[in-house]
């Protein structure tokens, strides 16, 4: 049974330096608190994995926590470009970025292995494109009954996965609805996770679309109502535009950057 | 003529490609305008699939990101992200994927990683994102990219999403089971490949652009079809639709 | 869009002989009427495929509609033996049945495979047993990234699969619920498709759970209702477990099946 | 004493074997009994997980099948049933595979798929199940089954899923993750591989019952721990619970 603990004791007690993380959430649930926690607690040298990076990895990535980023489409949605993120990797701003760079097909496929207990994935992807010159994990297996030629990739297992849902109970059975990406399977491909909630609640009611977790399936809950904003909790509160339009700005120059930085690191949540 | 913006041409012209009933892969931005523009206007029944795993999304408005709110509470199913593209896109059951480009090369291949050297790159783009297999796997594939002469390149920086490879056969060489790009909309005109060397060629060109614009908006020697046509110019009705659209 | 057809109309325009069909259901939701149509229609060499065959696959291969068989469990679930199976298997009654054998974890990859649109899937699976000496579509690959060896199947992609589902609406739109197997899968693996519901309404309301078959990748929606009898169909009725029993005493015995068969086909549905 | 069945004793050791909070994946017969009793009992935070995707199940009456109605009603979460072998069973999440058999041999081998040749079977049995991935990923397994001559062979006709296979390092070499078979509950006895050589040994038998029954119920020259054990007599408690569940 997962264990219900406060945000910040689960960013201490399960993210380390070093670690390989995933904060999956593909617009929908993005786990906007715990990743500005880990900013907080000045966490170095991470992996960071997600499908769509987004303006919480941008915040990571200018803080300096990240060596490394493996994803598939790494952007501002519906806005434009992330400046942390470039800044990082044609001029190495704060640090150094190594990108390790898949399709969403790939990765998708990548969490699947990793929940499933296989070393790997085929898919028909990569043919004819340049990802394969530049992505080691990247290779090509043949069918053993047609001969045909096919993609393969490694099992993602991050060291640690956090995602946000919409509650959990007492037992720590985790419940989430609306869009729900990738994160059942990051979650199971992970060797620990955490998961953030709008609320914990003494009963789930099953909810259509509703995907669940069993509390013996996870690691830790915290309680983080809000966690997911400026994204949206679907049946919670509605993704904050503006605010995505606002970081565009901010993010976009070094300084403005280091000011909103300091602001969040001497605030608590 | 009705008063229109090159743009609106665009998404217009990119409208009226997509028939009723089909299925689409859509991509945020100008190819979920004309997606939805469409489905508003002349195909109802067209059927919107987004990334985000939103089958038969019914939105009221244009979606800020592939992943609103509004496509899963208007969708008839959402699944998960992997079954999207495993289940739904792999195995080539969708008609169109309606895509978009940083850099767009001769033979319709589409970069959105990096301008420049991929190690050293002079501007990092998003990446692949789903691209690269939507240009793998739909029956068709439709770009609809603004036309100039950064954006329409002799060869792409770097391959992201595969078009017609470099000519004839490459895609059956490569396994590649769909169609590929049959069609490019701009704000300039309308190109398809060439049916024999599979070259992108303009066939039709939008109300008062001429030939010497769109060459000029062109980072190669481009072809033009025997037989170019001229766009229709957008209808009111399809203006206003496209208006009221894009201000919800 | 899916059309709206009779169930006997389904049966003859979607089934053919010689044809492979997989008549799909775990426990919950089996096509029995369906089935019950294959045999009235006369129906003959088929190839079924099915995970769980049970008392309709018994029936069916009772009848002399099959020639092959695709499974990894046949009994009489919580009752006991399939006897029209066995007399077919040991005694070649009323024809020889060949048999394709898998584990359960073996079958459902087959159809995510065939789902999928790729030739084969890789799991954990079988070594060291003796299935893959008997069977032929079990072999084994090398992980390119960590050489561990794990068996591959071939995909699964009837030429038409039959599944029962509560509802659909008149766009042909499928929605089940409660225990939902491999019935997408064996839809999205198939040429055709042809789903059995209990009811055709105007408007499919979301129920947790659910599983949604959009109409256009549906050939065709019969209304059948009760037609998953002595099956269950979850919010419908219940599984009708006297008739599982009573099963075993008609089937163990040639005469007394071949009356049950006569009564059967005799009957209109 | 109380007074019960063979059968009694068999499902009440089989029960007291799961502890509580453990993850148990459930074959249906001999084996749903045992775990819904332990769940009853001194388990109540026994995690059930059925086949047919039912994560979590607390059943109130003995399911007929794996399918039940009141399986998926109660559970946790209901899945598909790819989900269930692909996600929870493959990647060893699952601690206790609780499993039966037609036939077992000396190193905890089972049969469930024919008697006699395969090709010209004296009994055509279900077949595999899910058995074999169960036996090979789940932490351990345990196995109930009833002790006699024919189904206790020193040869397995067929191996449908593979216990110790022909001894120490077997598991490992074929790349079978769990532990394998760690205890056999039988309507006589209770069997667990031998430390060294991996073989079946008897280390209790169930009251009333003599050393020389359940050798002549084992078609093997059975080994017997040094230190045989007495299985404790059904407790009022438990016999009451067995009998209200089977009556439910």
């Amino acid at each position: 049974m997962a264990r219900i603990v406060s945000l910040a004791d689960g960013i201490a007690e399960l993210v380390h330096d070093g670690d390989e993380v995933a904060l999956e959430g593909f617009t929908h649930l993005i786990p906007v608190a715990a990743g500005q926690e880990i900013i907080r607690q000045g966490r170095r040298d991470l992996t960071l994995v997600r499908m769509t990076p987004d303006i919480v990895y941008d915040q990571l990535i200018g803080a300096g926590c990240a060596r490394k980023l493996v994803f598939s489409w790494g952007g501002n949605p519906g806005v434009g470009s992330l400046h942390r993120f470039r800044d990082a990797v044609t001029h190495a701003w704060p640090v150094p970025l190594e990108l390790v760079e898949h399709s969403h097909a790939g990765m998708a496929n990548r969490y699947v292995a990793g929940a499933s207990g296989l070393p790997f994935a085929i898919l028909r992807g990569y043919a004819g494109t340049d990802l394969p010159t530049v992505t080691e994990t990247i290779k090509f297996v043949t069918c053993p009954f047609t001969g045909e030629r096919l993609a393969a990739v490694p099992a993602l297992n991050p060291d640690v996965t956090v995602i946000h849902a919409q509650r959990a109970d007492r037992a720590g059975n985790v419940q989430l609805w609306g869009i729900t990406g990738m994160q059942k399977e990051a979650v199971l491909a992970a060797k620990r996770s955490l998961v953030t909630v709008e609320e914990v609640v003494d009963e789930l009611t099953p909810v259509p679309g509703g995907v669940v977790l069993p509390g013996w399936a996870v690691t830790a809950v915290a309680p983080a109502p809000r966690g997911a904003h400026p994204s949206y909790a679907h049946g919670f509160y509605e993704r904050d535009n503006d605010y995505y339009k606002q970081w565009d700005a901010i993010s976009k120059d070094r300084d403005a950057f280091t000011g909103w930085l300091g602001d969040l690191v001497g605030s608590a949540r | 003529m009705t008063d229109h913006t090159p743009d609106e041409m665009m998404s217009i012209a990119a409208a009226r490609a997509l028939r009723d009933g089909q299925t689409c892969f859509v991509g945020i931005g100008l190819p979920s305008t004309a997606a939805n523009l469409a489905r508003r206007g002349h195909a109802p029944d067209l059927v919107l699939i987004y990334e985000s795993g939103c089958l038969g999304a019914k939105p009221d408005r244009l979606p800020l990101s592939i992943g609103d709110g509004v496509l899963a509470e208007t969708a008839d199913a959402v699944i998960g992200v992997a079954e999207v593209f495993n289940y739904w896109l792999q195995p080539g059951r969708i008609d169109v994927g309606f895509l978009s480009a940083a850099q767009l090369d001769r033979f319709g291949n589409i970069n959105t990683t990096v301008i420049g050297d991929y190690t050293d790159p002079k501007v990092r783009l998003p990446g692949a994102g789903g691209a690269p297999e939507i240009a793998a796997s739909c029956r068709e594939v439709f770009i609809i990219v603004r036309q100039t002469p950064r954006a329409f390149v002799e060869k792409v920086d770097f391959v992201t999403s595969v078009g017609h490879g470099s000519g004839p056969g490459d895609r059956a060489r490569l396994g590649l089971r769909g169609a590929g790009p049959t069609l490019v909309i701009t704000d300039l005109g309308i190109l398809r490949p060439d049916p024999e060397t599979f070259e992108l060629t303009l066939t039709s060109v939008h109300p008062g652009v001429t030939l010497e614009q769109v060459r000029a908006a062109t980072g190669w020697d481009l072809k033009v079809a025997p037989e170019l046509e001229h766009t229709a110019a957008p209808t009111e009705p399809e203006l206003a639709a496209l208006r009221a659209l894009k201000a919800a």
